[in-house]
């Protein structure tokens, strides 16, 4: 049953969006334009970011562009930044995953309660992994298995976990966890918590595999057209039931993070980390590989977004300036990227 | 040949589909290097038998499969392991991806599922395949922006890219292939088949198509009402021998006769028309005409009627309908004027496959009425219902899901919901994609009794000796230009071929 | 704090009137100290903010309100008397921003931290930096003065949330002459509104052992859309329920309009004096009865910036425990927070002189 | 662009949900119990709410059959019912409106800014409409005629908007609205308030557009199948555009109605009202049309939802079983739903 929005491929006569791969061949005398077009389209976030940055440097030398203040930029994102990129293998299959947040705050519940009454970490975490995992495939087979949509299932999972977590704490803020809790997350490497390095590492092997394997192809495959992935002879249900569970997995291993990273755990924090990673995935899909998407346009989009509001925060606006920045620069930016899209289309 | 080993068997295969009995204990068998032609009138079960063997349908208990003398369990499950490669109707691409992208699918793009892809070998690769196929297509170009004929082309490199990684012991299964294409670009693809048959390959094709069927078929399986009515080696049949098998009958005239339109001014006036290909192309037309349009892949013929009909915009050029310019009109003001798209592309264009043929066939018919106005669900059904009866829907059961009919029941359901409009100007564009012969003689003759209400029928097909017996004129297009025009005797399917051929050395480029 | 619907205690009535009455006069004096105007509350002592010149100061606050706003208004003014620069931040509730702002802080080289809100567990790395740097971090408004200062906090600046708590319950026992039928509503997960809640239920069992306490949970995430129905939901479940404590003012305001609604009689409680409740009292279009309101919020923006001051010279914490005043139809006049507060109207030049400034 | 879920058609061979109108034509010895599952199908969320409620009235006699709780129960869901009622028309033309509780949100704002300044109710309707209207053709705008994804493009507007709400109050919480506002909302007709009967006829209305009208078929063929719509005649532009303005006029009038009805405009509540009027048409599409949004289905699926929560609040649960409960809910709802629509596809 799909009784929901059944977003549609557009027509062969009305398909404009440029993929990275696919200049049509044009006269020469266009081309130099059509370039510089399509850089702008590639590239257009990240020189926003730029551009942004030193903005903000020039209006504010003191504050702005000093060490502290990046790295605190910078890991401000790291939750986000893991939510982010696990969020993207459904999507790039062509389902939502909106559980994400809950699951990562009911075994960040899980795990300060675990630990805090004697459980090992190392427990914790597999007892956590399998948390993850038995989520995952709840998800995957209801949603696959069962072709339930996807996205009420995974909002139905949301709610639900988002009151699990309170039920794991007795409605509690969980202080005081041990140590190497925090140490999982917070040792700092080359100048950078743990948190940040593993949210880095994994939008490197995201990189690798959405643009380098066949199995990054078959995701796009089966996100494009899942019939077709199915008649070409993909095994689409294991295949879209194993981006929910690696998906499921990392969201879950994100909550042992948080929990060391924070320091504490407030079952009631999963709604504010709904929509962030979502805001980041779309965004980056306007940019790299453009209407794909992509790990490092997630990363880009992502640290955008914290220059903008942090920039706009340090030079005094008043709060709600950073949530209409927040929600501005996201239209605006899908919407030039479809005006350069429809350019590059030549239209 | 006779010793040559089984590469394929099914015995006892059934398939209900709630109350529907699409398949009833059917036994089907191919052997290494034989074509072997599975036929049968819409809806006799030719697809679902396909379905089982690729996987995606399991089959009531009690059927069994072997490969190559070895049983395997059912539902099958990656078929392509088995080396089983099959091109369905829908052809298996996805629009937003490219060429290469597409190509490479199915053979895991010559990498370990996270091993890196060799992306320069892969160009090579897909490159060599169109090539071979004498597709002048772009590797990098998205496949949205082919034409159906070159997605078709596509299609099957890709799966002739399996077979050559499985050379031997392979089953190479095309459900209506050539569908879409004309008839010289579909003697590609039965050469195509031989030269796989005869590298000791087992194939299977679906076509409705009798003159192809004849001309490479090994052997024969006729299916009726999911039962196997008849099967027998090619040379010993002919197609009235399969035409009775499939309808129970014999079937003594293909084509309806051809009217003879009194001479009367033309109605539609075609002026210097250009799109994305169409280069500049003029004609007039009379009600009652019946006028064809030919040409190979990309030669912008295929445009016209989307052009005309208002769906994409002409970049120059006049439609006059009557001494009034469409061009600058909306679609809808188009349809009310009269103008009448069938198109080609049934599961996007044509209907939506999970709204009930009911639902489907009185849309037009609503989207001129008021927005407002009450439905009157009992009128509604009514209509549908005579109107999939006049088409020879089968069955004519209008709240049914356009999904659950066949491929060419579907295909009726879309000539139905268009033809009952009463059109000033039929654009056709494949009109009979997928019928049966049987069931074609009814469609040809609605479109004839639509010239005869003095509508100009304008028909653009790849089947060239459709066009040959219906048309009173047929003009052939290259490079976007009209080259040539035939009338009256002139029109016979050779002639047609070989204009739209031309000089074999300039192919169209993409 | 206690878990949701934490029963009811005490007996049956019959206790006797002997009871009731001690009940009600032993509340009636525990109120009446702050029920009446309250002094000015002036930095405990002096010393030179001079030396602090030319610093910047952040607040750095969990959310955007009213509330925060005023208060980071007042903490901007001050620091400008003080010749320092104020700057104010908020993290959208957002737990992974509260971070981010106080590492900025500390990068930034601030003069000296206040978080308003924010758990110091939530922030405890940037903390750590804050401690190397030797930046002092006042925790404001987040549990009671007296709690045990967390690694990298100089002071707490606080309401007394228990003293306020209980004052809310023994002003409840006297309005009720000791027949209280009471419903809480709790956040457990936020600690100030945790204090309150366990306090007051906790002073209703040490006097009036036959009055009812029915306590509930509900959550931040969500209380516009779940609050008032579970309000009602709670008062039909307890037919008996006279009085209503969500804690807060802004809580109160989402509840009275349900409880309005249905034609209760339940007396609202909460806690802030904001000026709409104030407001809304004095004109009586509210069912809400009583609120411990809180001194001038800019009065306590100028609070914060002289505990932050004495940090930044290494002097001994003020210790600031904020006073409030219970407000009722007896003592609300023209329910504006100026005529409630009246030895408030000019708390600048009590700062200015403490800091030898101006 | 496309870069996100796309939503899929079934194949022909795959689609399996049945409609409400399509038995297949079956043997008459299976007819009966295809009977029996086509209606459990068709009205299972109806039964399943009449069961919720008579359970609890059993188990809590005193307390949860009373008229009183019932018309607390309905009361409580009217504003969200609105927005869910808004929303179904982008949904059955197949896009997402994530905008809505932001619109909602800042026009409350507005309402209670300019009536608290002098402005009189007319004028700031007229106002507040205006703003809906700028809202909902930005959004059809840039979602239609420039082709950006709607999921991305209302949640930046969402994003943006309630952070506007804000701006609007001055970061205040604004309370003593004038009488008529309250007025507006709260005034009683036969034991219900204004509010509630608008979310009443609303729903009929669009009964009767969806089910009776050519427009409501219109939104369904558009949000199936765009290109065959397209093909047909409609104005697919002008009817996603108009969905999407009538959605917004819609929430922003919901703003003032919210206004009236709790008696003050607290800016930070917009993310609250977000998600759950999606469960609602979401459920709701499980039921009555089955796999078709739909107006009916979205009121018996809040009533559900709201009888499960009060039933086990009053029942004493802990506040996140209440959460649990609409999350596990919305789940099984959606797999029986499918579930039943497999079995009377005969699969
Ligand atoms: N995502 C992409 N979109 C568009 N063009 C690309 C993309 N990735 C690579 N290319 C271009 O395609 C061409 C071939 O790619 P590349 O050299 O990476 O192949 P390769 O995988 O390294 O081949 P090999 O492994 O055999 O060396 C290059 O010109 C490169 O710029
Ligand atoms: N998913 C389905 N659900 C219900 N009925 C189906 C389904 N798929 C096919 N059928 C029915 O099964 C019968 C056989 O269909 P099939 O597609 O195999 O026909 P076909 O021989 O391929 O016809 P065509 O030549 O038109 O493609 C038809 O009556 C069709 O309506
Ligand atoms: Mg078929
Ligand atoms: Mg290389």
């Amino acid at each position: 049953m799909r009784p929901f929005p059944v977003r549609q491929n557009g027509s062969a006569a009305s398909v404009t969006a440029a993929g990275p791969a696919d200049a049509a061949p044009g006269p020469p005398a266009a081309s130099a334009k059509r370039t510089v077009l399509r850089v702008a389209e590639q590239y257009g976030l990240l020189m926003a970011l730029l551009l942004a940055f030193v903005a903000f440097s020039i209006a504010l030398p003191s504050t702005f562009p000093t060490v502290g203040n990046v790295k605190a930029m910078i890991d401000s994102q790291a939750i986000i930044l893991l939510l982010a990129i696990a969020v993207t293998l459904p999507l790039r299959s062509g389902d939502f995953d909106l559980s994400i947040a809950g699951l990562m705050t009911a075994t960040a519940a899980l795990t300060a309660q675990l630990t805090t009454h004697g459980t090992s970490l190392g427990v914790a975490i597999i007892v956590v992994l399998a948390v993850g995992l038995a989520t995952g495939l709840i998800n995957g087979l209801l949603i696959v298995k069962l072709g339930v949509d996807s996205f009420v299932t995974t909002l139905g999972m949301m709610t639900a976990l988002s009151g699990l977590a309170f039920a794991f704490t007795s409605n509690q803020v969980i202080t005081n966890l041990p140590s190497d809790l925090l140490t999982l997350a917070r040792q700092q490497i080359l100048g950078f918590p743990t948190v940040v390095w593993i949210g880095w590492v994994l939008v490197a092997v995201a990189w690798y595999v959405y643009q380098r394997t066949p199995f990054g192809r078959y995701l796009l495959f089966i996100g494009g057209s899942r019939e077709s992935a199915r008649l070409a002879g993909l095994r689409v249900d294991i295949l879209r039931i194993s981006c929910f569970a690696t998906c499921s997995l990392i969201a879950a291993f994100t909550g042992v993070l948080l929990a060391g990273n924070v320091g504490q755990v407030d079952p009631s924090i999963a709604s504010q980390f709904l929509l962030q990673p979502f805001a980041g995935v779309f965004l980056g899909a306007t940019t790299i590989t453009v209407g794909r998407v992509n790990s490092l346009g997630t990363l880009v989009a992502l640290y955008l977004l914290v220059v903008g509001i942090t920039g706009l925060q340090l030079y005094g606006a008043q709060p709600w300036v950073s949530d209409v920045f927040n929600g501005a620069a996201l239209v605006l930016a899908v919407t030039f990227a479809r005006l350069a899209a429809r350019s590059n289309a030549g239209r | 040949m006779t010793e040559a080993p089984t590469g394929l068997a099914l015995t006892g295969v059934s398939k209900h589909f709630g109350g529907l009995t699409a398949l009833d204990s059917v036994d089907f068998s191919v052997r290494a290097g034989e074509i072997h032609a599975l036929l049968g009138q819409n809806g006799s079960g030719k697809s679902t038998l396909v379905k089982i063997i690729s996987g995606f349908h399991s089959p009531d208990p009690g059927a069994r499969l072997e490969l190559w003398d070895r049983q395997v369990d059912l539902p099958l499950r990656a078929a392509h392991e088995h080396g089983i490669a099959v091109i369905h109707q829908d052809l298996g691409l996805v629009e937003g991806m490219t060429v290469l992208e597409n190509m490479g699918v199915t053979s895991s793009y010559g990498a370990a599922l996270l091993g890196p892809i060799s992306r320069r070998r892969e160009r090579r690769r897909c490159r060599e395949l169109l090539d071979q196929m004498g597709l002048a297509i772009e590797t990098d170009t998205m496949v949205a922006s082919l034409s159906p004929a070159a997605r078709a082309g596509v299609a099957i490199a890709r799966a002739r890219r399996v077979l050559e990684e499985h050379t031997e012991r392979f089953t190479f299964i095309l459900d209506e292939p050539t569908v879409y294409l004309s008839v010289e670009e579909s003697g590609r693809v039965m050469r195509l088949m031989r030269a796989v048959a005869d590298d000791g390959s087992a194939v299977v094709f679906i076509s409705h198509r009798l003159q192809e069927v004849m001309a490479v078929a090994d052997r024969i399986t006729v299916l009726r009402d999911g039962r196997v009515a008849d099967t027998f080696q090619a040379r010993e049949g002919n197609q009235r021998r399969i035409i009775s098998a499939m309808l129970g009958r014999s079937l003594d005239q293909f084509y309806p006769d051809r009217l003879n339109a009194p001479p009367a001014e033309p109605v539609l006036r075609v002026t210097d028309l250009a799109g994305q290909r169409l280069a500049g192309v003029s004609f007039n037309a009379s009600p009652g005409e019946i006028i064809g349009f030919a040409g190979l892949v990309g030669m912008g013929h295929e445009e016209i009627p989307y052009l005309i009909g208002g769906v994409d915009r002409a970049t120059v050029g006049q439609v006059k309908l009557g001494g009034v310019d469409l061009l600058p009109l909306r679609l809808k003001e188009r349809i009310e004027r009269g103008v009448t798209l069938v198109p080609g592309n049934r599961q996007r264009d044509g209907a939506w496959p999970a709204a009930t043929a009911q639902e489907n066939i009185t849309l037009p018919k609503l989207s001129l009425g008021s927005a407002w106005h009450p439905l009157r669900p009992s009128a509604e059904r009514r209509d549908a219902s005579s109107l999939m009866k006049l088409f020879g829907v089968r069955p004519p059961v209008p709240r049914l899901k356009v999904a659950q009919f066949s491929g060419g029941n579907q295909q009726k359901i879309v000539l139905a919901k268009w033809m009952s409009t009463s059109p000033a100007v039929l654009l056709l564009d494949e009109p009979t994609q997928g019928i049966d012969a049987g069931a074609k003689f009814e469609i040809l003759q609605r479109i004839s009794d639509a010239a005869e209400s003095r509508a100009v029928v304008l028909i653009f097909s790849g089947d060239y000796e459709q066009l040959a017996n219906v048309c009173g004129r047929v003009l052939v297009l290259r490079h976007g230009r009209v080259t040539a025009e035939l009338t009256g005797d002139e029109i016979t399917e050779p002639a047609i071929a070989q204009l739209a051929q031309g000089d074999t050395q300039d192919r169209p480029d993409s | 704090s206690s878990g949701s619907a934490s029963g009811s205690s005490g007996s049956p009535s019959g206790a006797g009137s002997a009871a009731l009455s001690s009940c009600v006069s032993q509340a009636k004096k525990n109120i009446a100290a702050v029920s009446a105007p309250i002094p000015i509350k002036a930095p405990p002592s002096s010393f030179a903010m001079k030396k602090n010149s030319g610093k910047t100061i952040w607040l750095v606050s969990a959310t955007q309100d009213e509330f925060n706003q005023t208060v980071a208004n007042g903490f901007i003014a001050a620091a400008k008397a003080a010749g320092m620069t104020g700057r104010y931040v908020q993290a959208n509730g957002q737990v992974n921003q509260m971070g981010q702002l106080v590492q900025e802080a500390v990068s930034a080289k601030a003069g000296g931290i206040v978080l308003f809100n924010i758990d110091p567990h939530s922030v405890s790395g940037p903390l750590n930096a804050a401690r190397t740097a030797h930046i002092p971090v006042i925790d404001f408004n987040n549990g009671n003065p007296t709690d045990p200062l967390e690694p990298g906090i100089y002071a707490h600046v606080a309401d007394d949330f228990t003293t306020q708590g209980k004052n809310m319950a023994d002003w409840m026992l006297v309005n009720s002459g000791c027949k209280l039928d009471l419903a809480t509503f709790e956040l457990p997960t936020y600690p100030i509104d945790a204090d309150l809640i366990t306090a007051t239920i906790a002073e209703v069992h040490a006097l009036c052992p036959s009055c009812k306490v029915t306590n509930t949970n509900f959550d931040l995430a969500t209380f516009a859309t779940t609050l008032g129905p579970l309000a009602q939901t709670v008062a039909r479940r307890n037919p008996g329920v006279n009085y209503m404590d969500p804690g807060f003012d802004a809580f109160t305001g989402i509840i009275n309009p349900v409880l309005q609604q249905i034609g209760s009689k339940i007396k609202l409680v909460g806690h802030d004096g904001s000026a709409s409740n104030l407001a809304a009292m004095s004109a009586h279009r509210t069912l809400q009865v009583m609120t411990d309101a809180t001194p001038p919020e800019l009065y306590i923006g100028w609070v914060l910036v002289d505990e932050l001051g004495r940090g930044m010279l290494s002097l001994p914490a003020a210790n600031w425990a904020l006073p409030a005043r219970l407000v009722d139809s007896s003592n609300i006049g023209a329910g504006t927070v100026d005529a409630i507060f009246p030895t408030y109207t000019n708390f600048n030049s009590v700062f200015l002189k403490a800091w030898g400034v101006g």
